[in-house]
């Protein structure tokens, strides 16, 4: 069965490995940090100016002047700090986080992802994305396999304005866990739960790599 | 230039003219200068040019500039949230000129600090990098970037001092102290506001150098844009 | 990357190697990473380009390596009042690249924040513009300045806690919080070393993030170079 | 008479305004500061991080932690703030510091500017001087009008390596107070008491226009 987005949360979650520093974007991603295993000791950095961004605060105690960078009232850990944007960036193109998650609209088979723009439609803009998938060595994409109408989300060339050129790494869909390897393509590494290798297939648009035996996800 | 304590928020926006180019420190409504862009409001300054991470929300924040149609055109990296601008933008009424953050608070923090363009990879292969220098540095490609120019930057700190020494709170910080660096005339608007000596000199996140006006500011109302909160039990 | 307290200052070279570029902090004598500098002179490692304000004093500071021949090159600004590092080299024993002090910041810091290149206008028309791209911005001509790649970074800071973050002191803060960013291994420290939670967040100088090694340092002898001062009556 | 040390530092002290903020170099420039007119408010920025730079501790009270640009123990004034090194030069590059105060061993007629090493001499760097001069809009020099030997300092052409071009607008010396026009060279502008207009032309090797009168400083 595919996954739903805590579902593609939890699996990604498994990805933190101890003592990394790591940007979560707004929507699936920022679910990550509900499922970080016991006895490791992560860091979230928020792109607005915090490191040590803790859970949401108890009904109550919202401060206006404690959000992350998509708006939300958070709380604070301890050893945490705060600083401006610039700063912020200086840490994120200095590759000082290890780990960054973001969600997408197209990847392509070569890495190249495009998530801030569909032409004729009202553009939000890309906030800080453009600068972290430019520096960031280590970028997970965390998305639905295909989009509304069931068109695959992995595409051999990106349709939509791109945000970055061959970055992404690793793709966590509802249907699978993928790696990108420059020469190779997409590389299936993990099915979800119930969900056949055929089906994978038929969804992915872009160069594909099955490898002989493709295990299911351990959630 | 250190005489800056400012009594009325009118004063604070002397010389501010149609056409100008200007900052507002803030991102969503978390530290934007809200008594100055009140006061914007109310003195009507046309066809600004605004750069600002943000544009506010529909009534609040820059939205309330929006609305009533003093804003030519945006200089931000994310515009979301904004119905009237969203109408502006689509009816050609409103420019608009997305920027990736880190290159808004760097070009920012380049005009406070005499570099007049560096190079940096955010956006390089985008439509960003369009007409731009490319650069290959270590093997890999940069985009050469320019410092802003801006006739005034407005901001908002914690707390400041009649030096125009200012202190920011929490995430609220974000883009005020670069663009505190770049403005021409930097209007710094404070919640307290505190004789010369009362700040730790060790503590202050932009020194008094940088800001040219400030005044405490007459109500915040701090608006929350997204309430997210964990329920007692 | 996160679990960073070092206990033996021996700990806190692990890997430094001979023929390394290495960066330290503190202007003059003042906010020098003296627990490293004596580590390092016991360790021996040798032929190291030492990226660094200043050069120290004979037998204080940068001094002491200099004296045990570890150093090859210095880049510094300002190298004066150092009788051995004249002998070195003008013996030519000693390299030494001399660079403008608002550069060498600059390129501590752009290191830090990965920026590859920036335009400056200090020393155009200088032979520190030699062989360097020109470029004129608004009229003024300014010179192309690169990043510094440094395997390490010494710096001290006044309080520092265990996730790394760090606090300085007065003008002992100087070239510390650039370098700090600088550094691909940056070993800070600090007079007192304490638990995460201890510091505001509002008032870290250099968020932890940066620091890859943090110890208490067991001896600060934060010796004074000019002794300057107004005799009571 | 010709002016000393102090002499040169009070005639400079002279220029200061009301609100500005001051960088001072090593020497005589130091001196500017035991000169400032009764009721101007002006603060003082040395390079090494601090605004707001007041005078040498009481004995006793010295701290390492807080030296000038001159590795002087200093005080701070109420008002005062420390800062690093790349923030101490971003105000100096983007002209927040409305005078700065240097010595030199040259300046030319157009306003150059040589005052950090003397081949064949032990160099000892150029410290902040180069990215001073090549920012500031106001510098004054303060220097003798010639060396040890007799040779004029104020020549058609810098003869030493090059601090920064074209930007020295007024000179301070122990003999006269000059500004530097881009057309006229230098003009002279005031005596100090008791030397001659001839002197001072004598003692002036650069492009030098002598106004029909020529006050003596009033100090």
């Amino acid at each position: 069965m595919a996954l739903d987005k805590n579902g593609i949360a939890k699996r990604i979650a498994q990805e933190l490995q101890d003592g990394w520093y790591i940007n979560l974007g707004i929507g699936i991603p920022t679910l990550v940090a509900n499922y970080v295993k016991e006895g490791i000791k992560i860091e979230f950095q928020s792109e607005n100016g915090i490191l040590g961004m803790g859970p949401f605060p108890l009904e109550g105690e919202e401060d206006a002047d404690l959000i992350n960078a998509g708006k939300q009232t958070i709380t604070s850990l301890p050893g945490a700090s705060f600083f401006d944007s610039s700063m912020s960036f200086a840490m994120i193109r200095s590759k000082k986080i290890q780990l960054t998650v973001l969600g997408a609209m197209e990847v392509s088979d070569n890495g190249d992802i495009a998530n801030w723009k569909i032409p004729g439609k009202m553009v939000k803009g890309m906030g800080g994305a453009m600068d972290l998938v430019a520096s960031a060595d280590n970028i997970i994409v965390a998305m639905q396999h295909t989009n509304r109408k069931g068109a695959s989300k992995l595409l051999k060339k990106c349709t939509l304005p791109i945000t970055g050129l061959g970055c992404v790494k690793k793709i966590v869909t509802d249907l699978a866990v993928l790696d990108i390897h420059p020469e190779f393509g997409f590389i299936l590494k993990e099915r979800a739960p119930g969900v056949s290798v055929d089906e994978i297939v038929a969804k992915t648009d872009g160069k594909l790599m099955v490898p002989e035996n493709v295990p299911e996800m351990s959630l | 230039m250190i005489r800056k304590v400012i009594t009325n928020v009118e004063d604070a926006l002397d010389g501010l003219e149609d056409d100008m180019t200007i900052m507002f420190g803030g991102f969503g409504l978390s530290g934007i200068p809200e008594n100055a862009i009140a006061a914007i409001r109310k003195r009507g300054t046309k066809n600004l040019t605004c750069i600002s991470n943000n544009a506010g929300i529909d009534g609040f924040g820059l939205g309330i500039l929006l609305e009533n149609h003093q804003i030519k055109k945006m200089i931000s990296s994310y515009v979301g949230e904004n119905d009237e601008f969203e109408r502006q933008m689509l009816s050609g009424e409103l420019e608009v000129e997305l920027i990736p953050q880190g290159t808004l608070a760097e070009r920012c923090r380049a005009s406070g600090s005499g570099i007049p363009a560096f190079f940096t990879p955010a956006g390089y292969g985008t439509e960003v990098a369009e007409g731009k220098e490319v650069r290959v540095f270590d093997g890999k490609p940069h985009i050469l970037e320019h410092a802003f120019e801006a006739s005034f930057a407005f901001v908002k700190a914690w707390k400041g001092d009649e030096t125009g020494n200012l202190i920011f709170k929490g995430t609220a910080r974000n883009f005020n102290p670069v663009m505190a660096m770049a403005g021409k005339i930097t209007v710094a608007e404070v919640e307290e506001l505190l004789p010369a000596g009362s700040l730790d000199p060790n503590s202050i996140h932009i020194p008094g150098v940088f800001v040219h006006r400030i005044f405490k500011g007459e109500m915040f109302e701090k608006r929350i844009e997204q309430r997210t909160v964990i329920k007692r039990n």
